[in-house]
């Protein structure tokens, strides 16, 4: 089947240019090019949910994070002048070492764990080709619904984060 | 209302590689988290991981044929903003007060 | 009459207002700086005036009000065999819990209605005392606030529909009582009088809780509808054990604030308020809410004939003590004070005997002519330049001629001196507690009598008749008292005079009407028959006694000569010789130091012991233990508070992945 | 032909076709046309001599701009200073994808429906790319190491992000009416009746508040007049692409122009029925081609408005701009969401 053969390519592209762009993200020195690589790392996740069968959770990440999340960070590195990162040598190697140690560990640790892990079938997915149907409207009426509650205290969150933050960054006149 | 994710193909790419990558993510994200001094990197890298999660919640509701995964993405998500707008307005002042995001030049959280 | 809910309000609003009034022009009269509004100086005229309108009138609404809503129900009840039915009125739903409802709900009937009758216009009489009483003082206002607050909660309490309601009126007057009490906050004794009055208060209320909730527990409601199911229980003649606590438990309540031993002390020290509010609160209307409440919980207390027998017997003990310590006072007001104990004492042993009618109707004649003495010892007092020492008195009938002989109508009343209403009072129940074949009690309360009218005749004597002692300038500027106070004199002295006639027994010829009123509302256990020939040889044995016991007071008193410190020569004499005796009753018994010694040194010390011993040692070692051990943990723990986060983040991590493994390997 | 191969090659062709126009033929006419207009409303002749009425002059412009030595500053970042265009164009063209340029065409037995991918979160797509296309101003000017460049940088993607809000609010009104966030559902529904019986359903009658903060923010999208400040040449040279010349300034160029044809084929599509015309609905091949002329003349009425505006209007202050934004039409949109919302509610759309 010529379309699961497509899918599979776009799969391992899509992932390739995620994992390489967080690592590169991780290892890169400027703060700026960080940033960059991780709008690409973002990019590749939304292909990987399009394939997921979720388009709305995908142009939403591009939308929120890639758009306005990372632009945030960009307009913050801009704001400090946050050229390079300093340029002396880490002076913890223990933390350095261990931390790689830790990451590795945990890394498979999880995936081990993950890929163990048994998930119950909801009902065996059945129907159309992608692009799948809307599941936008289903979404929607979930939010309204099962996950009202945690609707409303979100944009009580996000008020109250939007307060916060014009609070800790307003100057304060002696 | 059931959550039910409308009807769609049988997963044509198994589900296990795309748990692989989203952990090998979270683990990319770990290390930056742990190894990277600067604030802002940190930070990134913990964007990172919060994605990498995301990714397996919407692989989990694949391989389940039903919303709720994707609903928790758009709450992470959304929380996210939020994190991200006082996280930064927090280095901002971190900044003005200290001259440097650097952590380890910072050991506030002591005593 | 359906705007029975108006007459408690009115007062309440009279006291919003009035207090209103004060507090702004107190405030304003404190910022003020000008020389004229010194504090302590009286009120100007056209704000007296405002207080004035405003407390009496309000009160004085209430009491028309409330005589237009009992006069057609009792003519009607008179009228009618068995009497009317309750008129109740429910104003709102107070507390809904599940299925079970307290409403504010007022109650008309024959015993609220009795109440109500003496309340309000005793209340009014003394308002309008007041307004002369009070003019120089500086809180003028505070005062008709207070006084109106206090007929507010003394009217909710007496025409409550439920125990839950007659609490708070309850505790209203409590309140009140406390804060006229300590209406002279600024001088110590008033001030403690008031904490007194109020703890030793608390002490009957936690009683009367514990019985509101038993009488909830037993019935199922707290409103006064279980009379009727504790009637229909008298009918089934079985009575469960916990009447028993309830009625002890209520009469617990009614001992605290109707001043009955061992609860009396505070009753004495209350004089420290000023006299008018002695003549209201703890004399006519407050004090008598105790007897109020025994009577009107007589079905339930005749379940409890025990019980009954205790009423009963505290009541006469209460009597006869408080007359012995009466009979050695010297201030006038503590003289009325202890009288007023042992008249309550009177009263209680009527309702003990079973004859609650006539406990209720010496709570009605004794309104009025105790009220007549409070106010005409106020009226002297204040001719005295406000002393009150009988000592320093003295032959005053001539100085005071008005409130000499409203005081001696008063006094032959109280004493029981044919035909004044404490005659016919005090004979029903003495007649009661004979008929029902107490005859200690009966023994006790005639003797009581006598001594009631010995030291009543005594205070009349010491300050009206033989020489004037004391401060002779005094004595030459004591004048009368102005209208507002001598109309009501006048007014509460007729009353003294005619209130018996109410109930004048069958035996001289009348038909007891309250009594036959008063069945409609209290339970009458048992009918005892007298022949009328024995009543009347007890009636006039007892006039006997009233009349020895005046006589006596008039030799050792009457036209005493002696010094300041020895009025009356017999009388020293008499102390002298009965010795230690003597002492202790010119002691009062020593019951504030046995109280002291028994209860409040124990309590004192058991405090002490509680601080040095247990807090400060056993509490505050735990604390400083816990504090050493955290510290102790602290400096270990410090090692790894390095404060970069970094660390952290991999602390974190590394418990994390413990925590992976750990459900990876489970 | 496995259908999988037909429907790749339908899309192709379909891509073919957009990209074809839209760079081949409107782009370098815009060009023209923008400059004539200038000349027209300045009372000028504007250019006429290469070809006739000057109408290669943009063929020589681009020409001009591929010869130009490609200059990159000294203490530039030159890895980001080569992308920050291309994070601009790519957006830009990527817009096209999800707008429905007209109906259906019907050949070789099939019915072609005329959009590239008809995807269920249409607005959203493109709200996304346009949020990314702030990467390319942002970077540009942070690339440059210019402080006008970054002033500028900083600007437009401030003025981006402001405007994005009301903007946005007010698509949410649009795809609340039509029920569906897929842009061929938002044209059918505006095609599927009348408003107040005598009006078609375009959603600029309902809800002509959203609309006319949708088209104002569009200015401000694009860094157009009258909201040019990023390149406000009198305080910041010319913003961003200060430091740009030759070919990557000619990126820039493009992608202004393009993002201004994308946000009129908007505007036709959200507001003002798309390819649909009241009353007239003629099938077959000519229905189809007629539906894309319907389109064609509805995008080109708003950049042509686009044009008329800028040589008309004086530039705002940038203050008076984040007012204009955060104060005025981000409540108002969101009155706009409410007063949709009811009469939704009440069925009147």
């Amino acid at each position: 089947m010529p379309a699961l053969t497509g899918q599979l390519v776009v799969f391992g592209f899509a992932s390739f240019v995620a994992i390489a762009f967080a690592l590169l993200m991780v290892v890169q020195k400027t703060p700026v090019r960080s940033v960059l690589s991780l709008v690409v790392t973002f990019f590749g996740l939304s292909v990987l949910a399009i394939l997921l069968a979720a388009p709305f959770i995908a142009a939403l990440q591009i939308f929120v994070y890639a758009g306005a999340i990372l632009v945030l960070f960009l307009f913050v590195i801009m704001l400090l002048n946050l050229k390079e990162e300093a340029a002396d040598k880490d002076d913890r190697p223990v933390q350095r070492t261990l931390g790689l140690l830790v990451a590795l560990g945990l890394g498979g640790l999880l995936a081990g764990a993950t890929l163990r892990a048994p998930v119950p079938p909801r009902g065996s997915p059945v129907g159309g080709p992608i692009p799948m149907p809307d599941e936008i409207p289903a979404l929607g009426r979930l939010l309204f619904s099962n996950y009202l509650l945690a609707f409303e205290v979100l944009s009580l969150l996000l008020l109250v984060a939007a307060v916060g933050a014009l609070l800790l960054s307003k100057r304060r006149f002696e | 209302m059931t959550g039910v994710l409308p009807g769609v193909a049988p997963m044509a790419v198994p589900a296990g590689a795309f748990l692989v990558v989203a952990t090998l993510l979270f683990a990319i994200g770990l290390a930056g988290a742990l190894l990277k001094r600067n604030a802002l990197s940190i930070f990134l890298s913990i964007e990172l991981m919060m994605n990498a999660v995301n990714l397996l919640f919407l692989t989990y509701a694949r391989m389940r044929g039903d919303l709720a995964g994707q609903m928790i993405v758009f709450f992470v998500i959304a929380v996210a903003a939020a994190e991200a707008a006082v996280g930064l307005a927090i280095f901002v002042a971190l900044f003005r007060a200290h001259r440097t995001v650097d952590v380890d030049k910072i050991a506030l959280l002591k005593w | 009459m359906n705007q029975l809910w108006l007459i408690p309000v009115l007062p309440l609003a009279g006291f919003l207002l009035n207090g209103l009034v004060a507090l702004v022009s107190s405030s304003a009269r404190a910022e003020s700086e000008s020389g004229a509004d010194q504090p302590g100086a009286p009120l100007p005229y056209a704000q007296r005036l405002f207080h004035g309108i405003v407390g009496v009138g309000s009160v004085g609404l209430a009491a028309v009000l409330s005589f237009a809503a009992l006069v057609p129900y009792v003519l009607g009840s008179m009228a009618a065999p068995e009497g009317l039915a309750p008129v109740v009125q429910t104003v709102y739903t107070w507390m809904a819990a599940g299925d079970y409802t307290v409403d504010v709900a007022f109650r008309l009937d024959a015993l609220s209605a009795l109440m109500l009758s003496f309340v309000t216009f005793v209340g009014t009489l003394i308002h309008v005392y007041s307004v002369g009483y009070m003019q120089k003082e500086e809180g003028y206002g505070r005062y008709f606030s207070y006084l109106n607050l206090f007929m507010f909660a003394m009217l909710t309490l007496v025409l409550a529909n439920s125990l839950p309601l007659l609490f708070v009126g309850w505790e209203g007057v409590g309140l009140c009582s406390y804060l006229l009490i300590g209406y002279y906050y600024d001088k110590d004794f008033c001030a403690a009088a008031g904490k007194k009055a109020f703890i030793a208060n608390r002490v009957g209320d936690f009683g009367m809780v514990l019985g509101i909730f038993g009488v909830f527990a037993l019935f199922g409601t707290a409103d006064f509808s279980f009379v009727e199911l504790a009637k229909r229980h008298v009918l089934a003649g079985n009575a469960p054990l916990g009447v028993y606590a309830v009625c002890l438990l209520l009469f617990l309540g009614a001992c605290g604030k109707s001043a009955q031993v061992p609860l009396f002390v505070w009753l004495p020290d209350a004089m420290a308020g000023p006299t008018p509010v002695s003549a209201l609160i703890h004399a006519a209307t407050m004090v008598t809410a105790g007897v109020y409440l025994v009577a009107r919980c007589s079905a339930l207390f005749v379940l409890a004939p025990d019980a009954l027998t205790l009423v009963a017997w505290i009541g006469a003990g209460t009597a006869i003590f408080a007359a012995t310590i009466g009979l050695a006072q010297n201030d006038i007001k503590k003289v009325l004070a202890y009288s007023t104990v042992s008249q309550l004492g009177y009263m209680f042993l009527a309702c003990g005997v079973g004859a609650f009618g006539a406990g209720m109707f010496h709570v009605f004649t004794h309104a009025f002519f105790k009220a007549c003495l409070f106010l005409g010892s106020g009226s002297v007092i204040m001719s005295m330049h406000h002393e009150q020492d009988m000592r320093k008195m003295g032959g005053l009938a001539a100085r005071i001629p008005q409130t000499f002989r409203t005081m001696l109508v008063a006094t032959l009343a109280i004493a029981g001196v044919f035909p004044l209403a404490g005659f016919f009072s005090k004979d029903m129940i003495l007649g009661s507690a004979a008929a029902s074949g107490h005859w200690a009690l009966y023994a006790v309360g005639l003797f009581t009598a006598g001594l009631t009218a010995f030291y009543m005749f005594r205070l009349v004597s010491m300050t009206f008749f033989g020489t004037a002692r004391g401060d002779a300038h005094a004595h030459e500027h004591a004048h009368e008292s102005p209208a507002t106070m001598t109309i009501p004199l006048w007014i509460l002295a007729a009353f003294s005079v005619v209130a018996g006639l109410l109930g004048v027994p069958a035996a001289l010829g009348g038909s007891d009407r309250i009594g036959r009123f008063l069945e409609a509302s209290v339970a009458h256990p048992e009918i005892h028959e007298m022949s009328h020939g024995l009543e009347i040889g007890l009636m006039l044995l007892s006039l006997g006694v009233a009349v020895t016991g005046l006589v006596w007071a008039w030799r050792w008193y009457g036209r005493a000569t002696g010094p300041v410190e020895a009025v009356s020569p017999q009388a020293h004499a008499f102390f002298e010789k009965t010795g230690s005796l003597g002492r202790l009753v010119a002691n009062k018994w020593n019951v504030d130091e046995g109280i002291e010694a028994l209860f409040l040194s124990p309590f004192r010390k058991i405090g002490t012991f509680l601080w040095r011993g247990f807090d400060a040692l056993f509490i505050d070692g735990i604390a400083n233990a816990s504090a050493f051990l955290v510290e102790l943990l602290g400096d270990l723990l410090r090692f790894f508070t390095t404060g970069h986060v970094r660390n952290y983040a991999l602390a974190f991590t590394l418990g994390f992945a413990a925590l992976v493994a750990y459900v990876w390997l489970r | 032909m496995s259908p999988a191969l037909v429907a790749a090659l339908e899309g192709a062709a379909k891509i073919a076709f957009v990209w074809g126009v839209v760079l081949g033929a409107v782009l370098p006419n815009l060009i023209w046309v923008e400059r004539r207009m200038a000349g027209l409303i300045q009372d000028r002749p504007g250019p006429n001599r290469v070809g006739p009425f000057g109408l290669f002059q943009a063929i020589a412009d681009i020409l001009k701009m591929f010869m130009k030595e490609d200059v990159v500053p000294m203490y530039a970042d030159r890895l980001l200073h080569t992308v920050a265009p291309l994070i601009l164009l790519v957006p830009s063209m990527a817009t096209f994808a999800v707008i429905p340029f007209g109906s259906s065409i019907h050949l070789f037995d099939r019915d072609i429906p005329l959009v590239i991918a008809d995807v269920n979160i249409g607005i959203l797509y493109v709200f996304a790319l346009t949020s990314i296309g702030i990467y390319g101003l942002v970077l540009a000017g942070w690339a440059s190491n210019n402080k006008f460049a970054l002033m500028g940088g900083l600007r437009s993607s401030a003025q981006v992000i402001s405007y994005e809000l009301a903007m946005g609010i007010a698509a949410i009104s649009v795809f609340l009416a039509a029920g569906s966030l897929r842009l061929t559902k938002v044209v059918e529904y505006q095609a599927s009746g009348t408003f107040l019986g005598f009006l078609p359903l375009w959603n600029c009658f309902p809800q002509a508040l959203g609309c006319m903060i949708f088209v104002v923010s569009a200015f401000a999208e694009t860094n157009r007049l009258p909201f040019d400040l990023p390149e406000a040449e009198a305080e910041l040279v010319a913003g961003y692409h200060t430091e740009y010349s030759a070919f990557r300034f000619g990126m820039f160029f493009m992608a202004e122009y393009l993002n201004l044809i994308a946000a009129s084929a908007m505007m036709a599509t959200l507001y003002f029925g798309g390819w649909s015309l009241p009353g007239i609905h003629p099938s077959g091949i000519f229905g189809g081609l007629f539906s894309i002329a319907v389109f064609a003349v509805k995008t080109g009425f708003f950049i042509f408005l686009f044009v008329w505006v800028r040589w008309t209007l004086p530039r705002f202050r940038f203050d008076q701009l984040m007012n204009l934004g955060w104060k005025v039409f981000l409540p108002l949109s969101l009155l706009n969401l409410v007063v949709t919302g009811a009469l939704v509610l009440w069925g009147v759309i």
